[in-house]
């Protein structure tokens, strides 16, 4: 059942050492308005799973900033800095997964299974530690799912049932993510009536969501 | 040719590697420069990894639309006949094997056509974003890069010391002094940038040249 | 009671053990007498596994929409709110867990839990259909069918003799007679149809009832 | 690059031996004048793929009465007796699949998976000849991807681009199908003009789609 709360208790529902996952491609689609307030709440320990760990400056990149984070896990940290410089450093566990590997593996735990094989990583150094599997010829390696405590997700518009519908680029991994975590946040810009979202239209069943945050017009403070 | 003419004619070799109707994903910073030299009644499909075919050009000022970005995180422009999609799709489209051709830098490639462009151990490890799916599961593979680093070193070689991207799965190179086709022999050269000798070609590449 | 009067109890019986908002998939056959049994004021969102969540009842004549039929391919309808997507999406809701319950029939259940209700060799084999998933994803996973098969075997049994749909899964019988819940010791009777006693459903069971 | 193409054509692109997918469930989503006009066509000794083999006098239904196949790989076979009837007498292949699994094994195909691991069929006779896997003390089966020559679909829309739209409950296999054969091929409703489907509105992105049929009204005659 999806319930509609505002902003401050959807922060609230992230606890200190959760795996976060969090929806969005360089910034594009994330749930901006709640990571900035996470980051600003002294959150930490947390494992983030991501695409990437936003660009600095941007509502994502402060979780790293301000080091909410105990452990990275992300196809891309390049846009930055601070991930790798806390990296390089010792102060940041960061682990580096091909971005098709990233996203099969969070829709492997959302579909209930058990991992699949892909040929992405084959003699790299992403397949240490990996059993590698040979069908007809062709090597892979078994990668396992990858789901998480709660998925912040940011969607561009919602129904009362949950139904989430996202726009353009900002798609990305949201959708796959409300499949993965044990609770699902959704910060969306605008919610309209039952009904008025039509079945071919929805991009997430919001039987996959919890939460929905009202998105605050920009321009608005964020919060206090 | 100085050295802006010899990557302007890169970027024009690279642009004649596609016919119609090819789905081409262009590594970061290449797609504009490659997608504006394309032959007159050649018209391509660019795919952006972040989830949507039929890549445009960057939009006018005050046209942006900040939904609309490339998989650079640069604002762009979804063209008619485009579609969006989650990053499942994106990438069954790209380890699926229906992409036709992409274009990537490199920082090392080799003779065997093994990539690397993701990591420098203990110094730059920005992280492979979709570049190893993309190497993986494209038809067809194009290096594009200056042929040495700035330090004068050859960046082909006979086998690569960084950490792969991908074993043996580039097709072809093509640098500011020249074409390589990866064969089961070795390198096979197939052009030359204007005015660059063989031997001026072969003198900063570390594998035999065929 | 009668035979009718018992099918009835059971629909009533299976119809109680859903909360509101539970997402449930209902077997062929048991969606519309289910759904129209649910006790006041609990709503559940019914999954068809074609490709939608929010089954309706059936259409009113003259209103069918041959684009909108269940998983048993009668025509039915979509409530506001609901939502279609394609096989892998369904699948993923039903062996994701993202399903709360969900009801079948079957030819056979045991002790352990374990179901038998897609084929009997030589004879009947229809397919499993989507029942494999269902029953290995389901959060809760009810058994509601007659307990005794037409000439008049227990169809409770302490093992399965025919093909297995899935192991260990179930957790809840309802029939006719009764309603049994699968634990770590075996059958705990629950609840009996008005009228039946102890004696009566124990000897048309060849499981041992706790 | 797609071409529009007129039914025959379509029914021509299939040859004897191939291995065909086709979209729908029970009929509903099914290319039913493809079907048609290529069971009467006497094509023979086809692997198909489907979800089921359609109701007894419906399209799908068919190619089966008309002994057009070798083999059927599908996950319910009851609401079309005949293939029963011709599988307990020896005279039809038929390979039953979980429903999970057979779409699963097929998106596998599409996305160039080498196979994944589900729990759905462990403990069965699904799980005869396949390799078993524990993951955290869970067993799983191995299954493999599954393509095919050419896929027959069913959509609502298209566009110039070959962008597919399914209306409701017709979508069912059709988007995974298309991206896991040699030769797609459409069958729609109506052929709108490019730019005429948004983005966001498009299920299977034209690139997967090698050939359009504009279906013929209903009440019209199929063919002749």
């Amino acid at each position: 059942m999806v319930e509609q709360i505002p902003l401050e208790a959807a922060v609230n529902k992230i606890e200190d050492g959760m795996t976060v996952m969090v929806g969005g491609f360089i910034g594009s689609g994330a749930p901006d308005q709640i990571l900035e307030l996470l980051a600003q709440r002294g959150i930490k320990d947390l494992t983030l799973i991501a695409n990437d760990t936003g660009i600095l400056g941007d509502a994502l990149s402060q979780l790293i900033v301000n080091r909410c984070l105990r452990k990275v896990i992300a196809s891309h940290i390049g846009t930055n800095p601070e991930t790798g410089k806390q990296m390089l450093a010792g102060e940041l566990e960061v682990q580096l997964v091909p971005q098709g590997t990233l996203v099969e593996q969070i829709r492997s735990a959302g579909a209930g299974l058990g991992g699949f094989l892909t040929p992405t990583g084959v003699a790299t150094i992403v397949e240490e530690g990996k059993q590698k599997i040979r069908i007809d010829d062709k090597e892979y390696l078994l990668e396992l799912p990858l789901g998480a405590d709660v998925a912040l997700l940011r969607a561009y518009k919602a129904d009362p049932a949950g139904n989430l519908v996202y726009r353009r680029a900002a798609r990305n991994f949201n959708p796959v993510m409300a499949t993965a975590a044990k609770t699902v946040i959704a910060q969306v810009e605008k919610i309209v009536p039952l009904g008025e979202i039509d079945p071919d239209e929805v991009m997430t069943p919001g039987i996959f969501v919890h939460y929905l945050v009202q998105a605050r017009p920009k321009g608005v403070a964020q919060h206090g | 040719m100085d050295k802006a003419a010899r990557m302007e004619w890169l970027i024009q070799r690279v642009a004649r590697e596609f016919k119609t109707g090819d789905v081409v994903n262009l590594g970061i910073g290449m797609p504009v420069k490659v997608a504006n030299a394309l032959p007159d009644g050649i018209t391509i499909i660019l795919q952006s990894e972040n989830g949507f075919l039929g890549l445009g050009p960057s939009p006018q000022e005050g046209q942006e639309d900040p939904d609309v970005v490339n998989a650079g995180g640069k604002y762009s422009t979804i063209l008619p006949g485009g579609s969006c999609f989650d990053s499942a799709l994106s990438f069954t489209i790209i380890r699926g094997g229906h992409v036709d051709a992409t274009v990537l830098g490199a920082l090392q490639v080799d003779e065997e056509g093994n990539l690397a462009n993701w990591m420098i151990p203990g110094k730059m490890v920005p992280g492979m974003g979709g570049a190893m799916d993309l190497v993986v599961g494209a038809r067809r593979v194009i290096v594009a890069m200056e042929h040495t680093a700035k330090n004068g070193s050859s960046k082909v070689l006979k086998r690569c010391s960084l950490p792969l991207t991908a074993a043996r799965q580039v097709n072809l190179i093509v640098t500011d002094m020249g074409v390589m086709e990866v064969t089961p022999q070795g390198l096979a050269l197939q052009e030359m940038a204007p005015g660059v000798t063989f031997e001026e070609i072969q003198a900063v590449t570390k594998a035999k040249l065929l």
